[in-house]
């Protein structure tokens, strides 16, 4: 187990990965997802307030260099699952944002036809098998997956994200160590963000670094930066790597932060985290800025390629949150399909 | 099971406390009542609910204690320290969280007294709400209270009203056996959350007793948790029509009290179950089976359930309401019964 | 849900195999007809359970796998398995293990095809024996089906005879959804371990049809698993007092073949229901539900449900046996519903 | 985490917990002890041949160290839970044999009223809280124990045991991070006997030393061997004076084996584990025999002693069979009694 220090600049020179033409469209497509999860967060921002939500949202904003930096060391073919907390892995993972904006809206182009909503999108058409309400839950799904991949002799892997609380919960256990003796091509991402709701991990997670636990499986267990985008890229990668070649799953811990309330519009009126906390991470360790700041100082994507990048990205979460609106809502005989595959649907 | 109870629901009168007000008046009289009374929940301290304010200072950390993402070990272990002379009251918060803990409930926490010959005491309660109707699709919207009685050993609450779940809770925390007190988030925001004054600390609403809500004699109510305000509203439409319907609720599912419930019905001869779990193998089921088997003679026409339909929860508001019991629907299924 | 089947139970003609020749067979024969097929259970691979005899050999480790213990990882895992590409068989072993894979079943199992709009397919068979009546005692002896047909999304069958369970579980494996295979392990017995040759392979018994497995005229018998036996039984003993008793099984228990059902009860007017899950809101009280809803005018007596007691299971063989259905009590009940 | 080699002979001389008049009787405690389960179980052995008992039994035989030397580190008043396999550790606890063996019997004068049986043990008055024919089900409950002991501020500690099997189970997992986080006086001791029925534990559990799970809880794991009574006092002795200060829960782990087949009367077509191993455990690793040599060799029990307390054994064991024989079958309307307590019960 290694555990990166949280507060370092470890780059002072391009890595590697980003290193030459296709380095740098991977550095552009890392800034591009990132801002594609923030930006479409906050156009929710915007739409709770005007009411057009029918229910609170979990908001990564603070958290997406964990995200987008595992999605991207995956192919298109690769799985992944997620949690309440998982806008922005679909989208990091390629998905297109219109029919998961119309999702949220409980629209009828909604990727789940409305049926799921924000915590439970899914979009298997980029290999993103679904998203659990129930904290941990997805987390054997995630390893079933990995468990077809490898029967069926593909050369997937499947990345399977949860919470610091998450790993608490038996299932964690229970699917780390069947992963662990069969091998199974799967990278678990642990995204600590120092909270279970109300909870600080240090008071009911019994160690520190959850990838201290990977000790239990016998597995690797990394801790990497969480803000740090490139850092998640390489820990992933190698994770994946590894998956790929048949050397079995890997659990990587991302320490890292969400800047919102645990649900936006959730008020909890006794304070669990110092207001200076937040505004140390929201201001210093922003991993959209950092990760800015970092191509800037590299000469690696200048002002105006990333003003571009921004821009683009601004008028597709527009143009979404435009999908969305406009689309219909669902026709209420919508409820009672898919329960089961039937005769009518196609095979 | 006591005689019936001809009881108007207080809501009426301004003096029934608002759920999250009755959970925490119940909690914290029996809490100081009994120094073996602890409370446990995820979020609790930080009283993200809003039933637990100020009561980490009241009762101090080791009687007020936050519970990781471990809902397993949570049910077992508060059933483990029952066992060994606490009475901890679990908030687990929302009742699809139940699940992961199904074997706890099942084999450790029903099972535990008969299994050891009555050695074993398991005086605990468990909270949960039924947080369906809310947009919050389908992992947060079950009502599983059904599966729970089928699972014998267990006792069943699921109030109606503020002044019962304050009244019931009491009697919970006070019973020696597990408990599982159901709480109907759509009934949260009848009564603000600043309501009137504690009730006085006797309030107690014995386990095991109906309440008849409404007398009537052309076909007998039988509402459950919110399908009880339904029930009452489609009584007063169709008293318009001049139908008398009688609404009763039974408040707790078990032990049932059965001879309220007949009573009714074999003096209206018609019945209609409103109940928000799912239909197959529902409360309403067992409320129709148990009619048709103990008072056939007196029935005069079809036992009709109104019932959540038998699909998940829908996230869309577009496709959620039309799959609940509704008035329209109570009023529908009297007529059937009495065609 | 088809026309109904009027077959004899081909137990009677001795061509049926026992219990874990069926499963054997259907098991050996899919796995052989589809290569995504995989099985994995508690010591599978050493045949504990004696339905596996010379599957690792024949299938492989890939394709044949031990499982921990990990219910609720197993589970779920498989309904992974299932979305991305397999269609795993977990045998269970034994029906009370479930408990600790509930969210898996409720959460992931049941609901990702719906949640996920129908992108998700998970065929997936999870097979588990009902394991009362001998001597196991309280953890061992569920029979939970109920609890899983208050669940949305899932298919249910429940056989009665080696048959039936080789022509469902062949069914299931091919089906697209989640089915669960219930066997009621009283009827293992009942042919012999050594049976005859393997059916064709062919032999399917469509999910949701049920059998008429005896004609009459004076009453329903429908009887689950080996309620069905008991109930056989009874009707034998009832036409020597003139008493003429149809019997029904219905094999499947979600989605439930209301018509035979139904139609059955029209005609006779009376109704028994046998069934060895716990009586509250078990699959007893369901059909009783539905028949008081959906035939009322037709029936002529109450709807008696002969189930097992709401306890749970004693360990003792004199406590035992009393708590179950038996062949004297659906007489009793027989002659209740014609009174 | 510290492992010790299962194989050496640790105690070329007495060892301090057995020296002095008080060191001496504890000896002769751990014998008689073990002594009684193995006698007790030797003797349903003989009633399930004789066809007295109503269902297969799960034998302890081969792994009555662990079992007494865990046991007798704790007093009268702490608690303990058992699983499947637990004749003995009631007994090792100090409950009398004749009500668990007409439990075994299904007889009204059951420890449980015939209602329990060979896996539901439970003697409250020596803190036997239960068994749990559901593997790992327990855990949680021993966990409970243990937080009301601390709650009450009372001295007491419980002993959890568990299987290798159990602790691949999501209980197991969320019981020792909650344990341990706070600070609860539990310890935790797993038999490993090698095998869940036919599975080797090397196979589908992703550690070869349980007691490695430790680290993902930040509390101390201890492997011993489990066929030295005095080891697993000592490891024990430890860990209870550990819990008992409010410094919080021990993972011991006990290397051991079963004589016998999973359960007795069960036969598996499928051999899982070679005769030469069985062989090789019984004739050289027999926990009974290797204490008695050493009391021998130590001069410390002498052969006349030792006699004396096998025949004492021999005597009560006898008596508890007979006991259970003769005993009346429950009344069947006891059946239907203890599903609650209700008003007739005495408070
Ligand atoms: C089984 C279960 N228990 C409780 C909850 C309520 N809940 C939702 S998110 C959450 C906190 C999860 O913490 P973590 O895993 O760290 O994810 P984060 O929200 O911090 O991203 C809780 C308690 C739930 N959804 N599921
Ligand atoms: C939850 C659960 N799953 C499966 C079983 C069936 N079973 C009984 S004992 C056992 C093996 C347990 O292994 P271990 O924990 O190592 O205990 P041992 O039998 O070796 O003492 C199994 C699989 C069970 N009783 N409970
Ligand atoms: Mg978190
Ligand atoms: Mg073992």
């Amino acid at each position: 187990m290694s555990v990166v220090d949280n507060q370092a600049a470890p780059w002072a020179t391009v890595p590697p990965e980003l290193q030459g033409e296709h380095g740098r469209e991977l550095a552009i497509e890392m800034l591009r997802r990132m801002l594609r999860v923030r930006m479409f967060e906050e156009a929710t921002i915007e739409l709770f307030h005007a009411g057009e939500l029918p229910a609170m949202v979990h908001l990564s904003i603070g958290q997406e260099a964990a995200i987008v930096g595992a999605c991207l060391a995956t192919g298109d073919s690769d799985y992944m699952t997620g949690n309440h907390r998982s806008h922005g892995h679909p989208i990091a993972k390629g998905a297109g944002m219109d029919r998961l904006m119309a999702e949220l809206l409980g629209k009828a182009t909604g990727i789940c036809h409305g049926k799921g909503g924000s915590m439970h999108l899914a979009d298997f058409s980029v290999g993103s098998l679904g998203e659990s309400g129930i904290v941990g839950s997805a987390i054997p799904v995630a390893t079933g997956a990995g468990l077809a991949a490898r029967t069926l002799g593909e050369q997937r892997v499947c990345v399977c994200f949860f919470g610091d609380g998450a790993a608490n919960e038996g299932v964690f256990h229970e699917s780390l160590n069947l992963a662990a003796v069969w091998n199974l091509p799967v990278v678990y991402v642990c995204e600590n963000n120092g909270y279970a709701v109300s909870v600080p991990a240090e008071s009911l997670t019994s160690v520190p670094d959850i990838a201290t636990r990977a000790v239990a499986y016998g597995i690797p267990g990394v801790a990497v930066d969480g803000q740090d985008v490139v850092a998640g890229y390489q820990a992933a990668r190698t994770a994946v790597d590894r998956a790929r070649r048949g050397d079995g799953p890997t659990l990587i811990e991302a320490k890292t932060y969400r800047f919102h309330e645990h649900a936006y519009g959730l008020r909890v009126k006794t304070a669990y985290r110092d207001a200076a906390e937040v505004a140390a991470w929201s201001d210093e360790r922003d991993p959209v800025v950092l990760f800015e700041r970092r191509l800037a100082d590299w000469d690696l994507v200048d002002d105006a390629a990333r003003r571009q990048v921004r821009e683009e990205t601004a008028a597709e979460v527009a143009a979404a949150v435009e999908f969305a609106r406009t689309s219909p809502a669902p026709d209420p005989a919508e409820a009672y399909r898919d329960l089961y595959v039937t005769e009518e649907d196609a095979r | 099971m006591t005689t019936p109870q001809r009881e108007r629901p207080r809501a009426e009168g301004g003096r029934a406390p608002g759920f999250l007000q009755a959970i925490r008046q119940a909690q914290y009289e029996e809490m100081h009542r009994d120094p073996t009374v602890i409370l446990m929940g995820q979020d609790l301290r930080a009283n993200v609910f809003g039933a637990a304010e100020g009561f980490l200072d009241e009762f101090g950390p080791e009687r007020i204690r936050d519970l990781p993402l471990s809902e397993a070990a949570s049910v077992g272990m508060a059933a483990g320290a029952a066992m060994a002379g606490l009475r901890p009251i679990v908030d687990l918060t929302v009742a699809s969280f139940m699940f992961g803990a199904m074997d706890q409930f099942i084999s450790q926490v029903a099972k535990s007294r008969y299994m050891y010959g009555g050695q074993a005491r398991v005086p605990v309660v468990y909270r949960q709400a039924l947080y369906y109707h809310g947009g919050t699709a389908a992992h947060h919207a079950d009502r599983p209270y059904p599966m729970f009685m089928n699972v014998p050993g267990l006792k069943i609450i699921l109030p109606s009203n503020g002044y019962d779940l304050k009244g019931l809770l009491k009697s919970a925390i006070r019973d020696d056996n597990p408990v599982l007190c159901f709480e109907d988030a759509n009934l949260w925001g009848r009564r603000g959350r600043g309501g009137p004054e504690p009730e006085a600390e006797d309030h107690l609403v014995p386990i095991g007793s109906a309440a008849v809500r409404r007398s009537g004699t052309d076909v007998t109510i039988v509402g459950i948790g919110h399908g009880l305000v339904q029930s009452l509203e489609a009584a007063t439409e169709l008293e318009a029509e001049g139908i008398s319907a009688e609404v009763v609720d039974p408040r707790t599912l078990v032990p049932m009290d059965w001879p309220t419930i007949l009573e009714s019905v074999r003096r209206t001869g018609r019945c209609v179950v409103v109940d928000p779990a799912n239909r197959t193998c529902g409360a309403a089921g067992e409320i129709a089976a148990q009619l048709v088997e103990e008072c056939f003679d007196a029935l005069r026409g079809p036992v009709v359930r109104v019932t959540t339909d038998d699909v998940h929860v829908p996230f869309s508001p577009a496709l959620e309401r039309q799959i609940y019991p509704s008035k329209d629907k109570v009023v529908a299924a009297v007529r059937r019964a009495l065609a």
